[in-house]
């Protein structure tokens, strides 16, 4: 019970160690590396039960009690995002099995693998600002050197540019803090929530506002936003297929995590201002990330365009600030991370059979092999949003709120957007698989063994069935996601599970 | 003080992002050296500048009577030079790495990976 | 050049357990007064730095006798383990627990899980940095 | 029960593919036992429909978004439904003769039957989610099957287009039904139905009506986006028979229908709904009268009667919605017919050109009669079925003005003419050689069309009985009330019938004038058609999707960091404006001398750093600038810091220097402009910190939390230096992290630097 949170700190960091002190066997870190998502998939589930049963929980750590100590927090959204966690780092665990070569594997792979998660974990449990920052530097820490790892040129320039830009955030994020800290001497959210709660004077209101944008700008820049997304297409679709899922899956999911958190319980103070901003944000993310997507003409890149488009959704429940609304971005980050992660996925397995990911190159695979034809529909049909899958409720819910609320421009900017986007899905469809393969770029396939082809095929065949899944049984999740979108709604659950434990 | 090193951190910063946006990627590592500085300079001076008393306790003692720096944003400063320690440490490898597979240090060449 | 080097290397050979020492003494006061693990760690990797470049980092990496990506597996192990002893005794992830080593009279030394924990944070600093020196000299 | 039903087609979708691995071939008999059950059990639901008691069926799905397994069976159901199933078992068994050789046929009947499930399940809904979740189904289904022979560049284009329309249709009726549900306080039909006062007055019911219209019009090709269908041909033919004459294309009719009790009744949907189908109908009979090409001709002609029926549907009077239902059933009976009469020419001779075909009668007996009796329903003849329905529209017509009066007799006429077209023309006249030699169509592809069109003669000849009963049921729902219709051949000799023989026998002359009359026509052929518009929106979008793209994703680092810059230092530098009082407090009074010395140092080596020529003085430099920070915190209590730092710094130079070894010496790459802009950026960023430090430093919201570390560090953390003490104890998870950190940079740096590619290499 004293392990519930940091558990998913604590197993990642395990078996990231256990993987270093066994760097002379590929084998044992294989194993180790599958046995650890397991095991923080299983912590998740145990947290999400655990929070959905009692409410919110909160662990002191070192037993100091709060705001002196570094307070560890789950609510739904956080539990769910742990969940979500293991689920991916389980699937990418495995898939990374058949496909990561043995190079990767010798310098460190599986270790950098697991501290990915560790600090993605962190960053989702952590109840304090700063500690916050640190998760996020062990998070970016990780993705820089598997990002890097290969050191192919096209490599090298993406990880150039994402090294920069995500470490100008951090700069951003840490001035931001220390500006914070000078202000309201505490670090820890649920402290600085409270001290912000009882109407500060108008200098100190406008101050803190300029702090939240400015923490806007550090965590939009790890999320994506417009326009600070540059980053991300110059180079998740460089590195090896298997980062690159984990990244698309997770990575900017943590940077909109951030932006919710702290513009629900932080920055409420002007939401007519911040999250009006919010909105617009959401809606200009949105388009231009779809409008780069039409754009593309390789199978990774045109996901990742795809990516910055719908982490304008997420946020734009968060712009409409209302439960149902909050509950519709939590419903749409569950959808997109086993939806992108698993089309990434499916992109690798193309990449193996075909040696390239360049859309004119490709083609013939519905005739070939149509089951993964049809696992590829089935993501790519949910993230355009088509009923019953995930997507679809995903969406549905945002529009709903979004209606319900007379935002009728983000709701028309969120359908159009929808509309492109399954406008380029299908285009990959056409490219990939219905499209004969040319004559003149047919190359011999590289074989795959039955061994291999299991392994990648089961995370994605399991992504796919929970993705319907999700769309079959919308009602229970969203019902969750609601009750989430309320706890954020009303910070003072969260703030009392922090300040009041009884240790 | 405060007001003096306001201006030197603003200073910092000016230099540090006029190095990041050079095209060479070595004046971007330093031009990264000088902004992390910068940042650890304004949480120092943001929380209050206190002359000569550290947060030590004497010996035998339970606790600081004299007025005393604060000792929490010099535990996250320590905690945030030495990541950037870390960082710095790695982007120099890669930039390494770069150079080797790309033959040029010039920024402007490796836009490759977009468009 | 020789001269150098020979100059080198004697100066190294005197300062290296020195260095070493000095890490020792700075780690254990480290709780009290300025210092700690941090520091420490940086200061006994400086005399292997050191070293490395009197003899050469092969050399060097024999004096430390591991991998010494193992001192930084070792680090962040110790580490762990000393959040979680106080854990698995029902208490808080991290919690400090302290207790006295004593040879009555002699010495009584404190000791508790954060000095368990320094200690993790020294092998940490330790493997890292020497990890980081001696792969930037191997570059061919 | 009729939920199992629904399923049990699209579970049909998912195993009949299975029947056909290893190169096993099922005949077309067979599979098409499946939707010739359903039908028999639909029909067999009539009478309880018909008794106003309908067979219902509902379970929760996904409340929270107000949808759920709502089905119901009434009479417009049903006759939808068994029309979609009925002309789905022809089909199927046609098909299986069509595409014998085609390998993917086990595909095409998995796709068949999701539309199929997809179309009963738009039918029978009674949940507009529910009836939402099916209508995509039935576009994504449409597309694989207008895209099934997906080698043909120009089928993937067609399917396509298709889906894009009618998709962003579906999307504007999603919001459609999302407003309605908020105006009428739920989205289950049934109940809605009953609710129209409420939903017509409701500020939200325009936005509502026009968007749901939308999703209506883009489904059933109406005009500005008919474009589509005539496209949509690319299929093979027993699809276009299906989906694009049959039934797909009436759901956005049957939809209207649907909705007419809630939706209707007003001058705004009488002018919106009545006026595109009027000029659909034109649009779709003018447009038929020129193509050569069989399908497409049919396809122009089939625009023509949706555009009629959603006419009729916004006239809205109850003789209007009975001649809806009957033209609808005798559409579908003639039009299938005729479609799958030019599937089987076009398998038979190779060609589907009317110009080319001529003279078939005697090679292809049988299907020149399913074809011949087809077209005489067409062009509206006694005494078959179509004749009815054409009575029934012109009577309905002159109800109104003379003007529509006059539309109706031009889509008669184009009708006429492409009965003659298309079910005389290839039979009769002289022979036309072909490519292939024709003979007679195997028997599953003749039987579909000589069904349909004896139907047409049956529901003609004895139009009391069965099709009295289907098309009052389906009224009384589509009008909201109890309506009873008594359908009859033969009315006397009435203005609508004088009519209807003036419009035949002129029909006849065109068709005689056919070859004339298309070159004419072709020279006015207009470009700048809704197609056109479409293909320019798409170009459009690519190209401001290129451009914005170029724009932003540039590809130069040093721009992206300046519009992260520009957007930080405007958004925080704007928010910082809006406070009212703002102060800047500057107090330049309160340092000693030593401390403006290391201030200055800084700030000089700074500055060195940035302008030095060589490498190693600008690290020297940086450096420094570490140095200067140290003795900051050393000066201000921070001995931990300082130690820190001083040999952190130190370590860093080392680390340059022995990277720089092997990096390039610095070059100044960079013109002045661009150097100029930069410092510009430089100093907006170095302004912003240096304010917002200046008033943070004065501001205080609540005191430091640190006393507690003060107080407590001794007693309970055993330790006197405060600052350790908070770095493995009070903070010890930010310490935890921080190694963490460290530990993956030492393994970063040695991965990169020993990464070598040829290790080993895939496992």
């Amino acid at each position: 019970m004293n392990l519930l949170l940091p558990l998913p700190i604590i197993i990642p960091m395990l078996a990231g160690t256990a993987a270093l002190l066994a760097y002379r066997s590929r084998m044992i870190q294989r194993w180790i590396s599958v046995i650890g998502s397991g095991a923080l998939l299983a912590s998740g589930i145990w947290l999400i039960v655990e929070v959905e049963r009692n409410g919110i929980r909160a662990a002191q750590i070192g037993n100091w009690p709060a705001p002196y100590g570094i307070t560890l927090v789950a609510d739904l959204l956080s539990a769910t995002m742990v969940t979500l966690t293991g689920i991916i780092g389980l699937a990418v665990a495995v898939y990374a099995l058949a496909t990561t070569s043995a190079a990767h594997e010798t310098v460190g792979h599986h270790q950098l693998y697991q501290f990915l998660l560790m600090g993605v974990c962190g960053a989702f449990l952590t109840g304090d600002l700063f500690n916050l920052y640190v998760w996020f530097e062990v998070m970016l820490m990780a993705s820089f050197v598997l990002l890097a790892l290969g050191g192919e040129r096209g490599q090298m320039e993406g990880a150039i540019k994402y090294v920069t830009i995500n470490l100008m955030a951090s700069a951003i994020f840490l001035a931001a803090l220390g500006l914070l800290y000078g202000l309201a001497g505490t670090l820890n959210m649920a402290d600085l929530a409270n001290k912000f709660s009882n109407g500060l004077p108008e200098e100190q209101a406008g101050l803190v506002t300029t702090l939240a944008i400015m923490f806007l700008v550090a965590f939009g820049i790890k999320a994506a936003i417009f326009p600070l997304f540059f980053w991300l297409p110059a180079s998740y679709h460089t590195p090896p297929v298997a980062v690159s899922a984990v990244f698309a899956g997770l990575l900017t999911k943590v940077g909109v995590y951030a932006i919710i958190r702290v513009f629900t319980l932080l920055f409420i103070q002007e939401p007519g201002y911040t999250h009006t901003l919010i909105l617009i944000l959401a809606g200009a993310t949105m388009l231009t990330g779809v409008l780069g997507a039409v754009t593309q003409k390789e199978f990774r890149r045109v996901l990742s365009f795809h990516i910055i488009s719908q982490i304008g959704y997420m946020i734009m429940g968060l712009g409409l600030y209302t439960p149902l609304a909050l509950a519709g971005s939590i419903f749409y980050i569950t959808h997109h991370i086993i939806v992108k992660s698993n089309l990434f996925l499916v992109s690798g397995v193309v990449q193996r059979l075909k040696g390239t990911l360049e859309l004119k190159k490709l083609g013939g695979l519905y005739q070939s092999l149509p089951g993964l034809a049809m696992i590829f529909l089935v993501p790519a049909l949910s993230l355009a949003g088509l009923p019953p899958l995930s997507g679809f409720f995903a969406k549905l819910s945002l529009v709903q709120a979004g209606l319900s609320q007379g935002q009728y421009v983000i709701v028309s900017i969120s359908l159009l957007v929808s509309l492109l986007t399954l406008f380029s899905m299908m285009k990959l469809w056409n490219e990939t698989f219905w499209k004969d393969q040319a004559k003149e770029y047919e190359n011999a396939q590289q074989p795959v063994n039955p061994g291999e082809w299991r392994t990648m095929f089961a995370p994605i065949a399991g992504l796919a069935a929970l993705t319907i899944l999700i769309g079959l049984s919308a009602s229970p999740l969203f019902e969750l996601a609601l009750r989430a979108g309320e706890q954020l709604m009303d910070p003072t659950a969260y703030i009392r599970a922090v300040m009041e434990m009884p240790r | 003080m405060e007001t003096i090193l306001a201006f030197v951190i603003g200073a910092l910063y000016a230099a540090g992002i006029y190095m990041m946006l050079r095209r060479s990627l070595v004046k971007l590592l330093i031009g990264l050296g000088l902004l992390s500085h910068a940042a650890n300079l304004l949480i120092f001076t943001v929380a209050k500048l206190v002359r000569a008393n550290s947060p030590v306790i004497a010996a035998g003692e339970q606790t600081l009577s004299t007025p005393h720096a604060d000792p929490l944003p010099q535990a996250l400063i320590l905690t945030a030079i030495v990541i950037s320690f870390g960082v710095t440490a790695f982007a120099l490898a890669l930039a390494y790495r770069a150079y080797k597979s790309v033959g040029t240090d010039d920024l402007n060449e490796m836009k490759g990976t977009d468009v | 050049m020789k001269i150098v080097s020979l100059i080198l290397r004697t100066t190294v050979r005197f300062l290296f357990p020195l260095l070493l020492l000095f890490a020792v003494f700075i780690f254990l006061r480290g709780h009290n007064e300025p210092g700690g693990g941090f520091i420490a760690g940086l200061v006994a990797s400086a005399a292997y730095a050191l070293y490395s470049i009197a003899w050469s980092s092969k050399e060097a990496r024999h004096a430390v006798g591991v991998e010494t990506r193992m001192l930084i597996g070792a680090g962040l192990l110790v580490a762990l383990v000393s959040g979680l002893i106080g854990a698995l005794g029902g208490q808080s992830f991290l919690t400090g627990l302290w207790g006295y080593i004593s040879i009555p009279p002699l010495f009584k030394v404190e000791v508790g899980t954060p000095v368990l924990f320094d200690i993790g944070v020294f092998l940490a600093v330790l493997g890292v940095t020497l990890t980081i020196v001696f792969a930037l000299e191997e570059v061919e | 029960m009729i939920a199992i039903l629904t399923f049990s087609i699209f579970a049909a979708a998912m195993i009949v593919p299975l029947f056909f691995r290893n190169g096993r071939r099922p005949t077309g008999w067979l599979i098409a036992l499946l939707p010739l059950g359903v039908t028999a059990y639909l029909a067999s639901l009539f009478p309880r429909a018909a008794n106003g008691a309908p067979e219902t069926f509902s379970y929760n799905w996904a409340e929270e978004f107000g949808a759920s397994l709502s089905f119901r069976a009434d009479g417009l159901s049903l006759l939808f439904a068994i029309l979609i199933t009925g002309i789905g078992t022809l089909v199927v068994v046609y098909s299986g003769d069509y595409l014998k050789k085609n390998k993917n046929l086990g595909r095409f009947y998995g796709w068949l039957f999701v539309f199929m499930g997809a179309m009963v399940g738009v039918a029978l809904s009674d949940n507009l989610l529910l009836l939402f979740v099916f209508w995509e189904f039935t576009s994504l289904s449409s597309f694989m099957l207008i895209g099934f022979e997906h080698e043909k560049e120009s089928a993937r284009a067609a399917a396509l287009q298709a889906l894009l329309v009618t998709g962003g249709g579906g999307l504007a009726m999603l919001a459609g039904i999302i407003l309605l549900g908020q105006a009428g306080g739920t989205l289950e039909l049934s109940a809605l139905l009953s609710n129209e006062t409420a939903v017509q007055s409701h500020p939200l019911y325009l936005p509502a009506l026009i968007l749901i219209l939308l999703g209506a019009f883009t489904k059933s090709a109406q005009f500005p986006f008919h474009f589509w269908l005539p496209n949509a041909m690319e299929a093979p033919t027993p699809v276009s028979a299906y989906l694009h004459s049959a039934t797909m294309v009436k759901a956005g009719v049957y939809l209207l229908a649907r909705l007419n009790p809630v939706l209707g009744g007003n001058d705004v949907w009488m002018y919106s709904v009545g006026g595109v189908g009027l000029l659909t109908m034109l649009a779709g009979s003018y447009l038929a009268l020129f193509q050569s090409d069989l399908k497409r001709l049919l396809a122009y002609s089939t625009l023509s009667i949706l555009g009629t029926l959603t006419m009729l549907i916004g006239l809205g009077t109850p003789r209007a919605l009975e001649a809806v239902a009957v033209l609808l059933l005798a559409h579908a009976l003639y039009k299938g017919a005729l479609f799958l009469v030019a599937g089987a020419l076009d398998h038979e001779t190779g060609t589907r050109d009317v110009t080319k075909l001529g003279g078939l009668f005697r090679a292809m007996p049988v299907t020149a009669a399913a074809a011949g009796i087809a077209a005489l329903s067409m062009a509206g003849l006694p005494p078959l079925f179509g004749f009815i329905a054409k009575e029934l529209v012109y009577e309905t017509g002159l109800e109104f003005n003379s003007w529509l009066m006059a539309a109706i007799i031009f889509m008669g006429l184009s009708n006429v003419f492409v009965a003659g077209v298309v079910g005389v023309g290839p039979f009769f006249g002289r022979l036309v050689k072909t490519r292939k030699k024709p003979h007679e169509a195997p028997i599953g592809m003749w039987l579909g069309p000589a069904l349909l069109t004896g139907l047409s003669l049956l529901a003609g000849l004895f139009p009391g009985g069965v099709s009295s009963l289907m098309v009052s049921t389906a009224v009384s729902s589509a009008a909201g009330e109890a309506v009873k219709v008594k359908l009859a051949l033969w009315h006397g000799i009435n203005p609508a019938f004088l009519l209807s023989l003036g419009t035949v026998l002129t029909g006849i002359a065109l068709f005689a004038g056919r070859n004339i009359l298309r070159n004419v026509l072709r020279k006015l052929e207009w470009k700048w058609g809704p197609a056109y518009f479409y293909d320019r929106t798409l170009d459009g979008m690519n190209v401001l999707a290129r451009i914005q793209t170029r724009l932003l994703q540039s590809g130069y680092l040093s721009l992206y960091l300046i519009i992260i810059i520009l957007t930080l230092s405007f958004g925080a530098g704007a928010t910082l404006f809006r406070i009212k009082d703002i102060s800047l407090p500057l107090s330049f009074s309160d340092f000693r001398f030593y401390e403006a010395a290391i201030a200055g140092l800084i700030v000089g080596a700074a500055l060195a750093a940035v302008v030095l020529p060589s490498r190693l003085g600008a690290i020297a430099a940086l450096g420094v600038v570490g140095y200067g920070v140290a003795l900051t915190y050393l000066i201000f209590g921070a001995p931990d810091l300082a130690m820190t730092q001083f040999a952190i710094e130190s370590l860093t130079v080392i680390l340059f220097v022995l990277a720089f070894y092997h990096l390039p010496k610095f070059n100044i790459l960079s013109s002045p402009r661009s150097r100029r802009r930069d410092i510009g950026i430089a100093l907006l960023g170095g302004v912003l910190m240096t304010a917002l430090v200046l008033i943070a430093v004065n501001v205080e919201i609540a005191p430091p939390i640190s006393d507690y570390f003060v107080q407590n560090s001794v007693e309970q953390a055993h330790g006197r230096n405060i600052v350790n003490v908070i770095l493995v104890d009070f903070r010890g998870m930010d310490t935890m992290g921080e190694i963490t950190v460290l530990g993956i940079a030492g393994i970063g740096v040695y991965a990169l630097l020993k990464f070598r590619r040829n290790r080993g290499g895939r496992q």
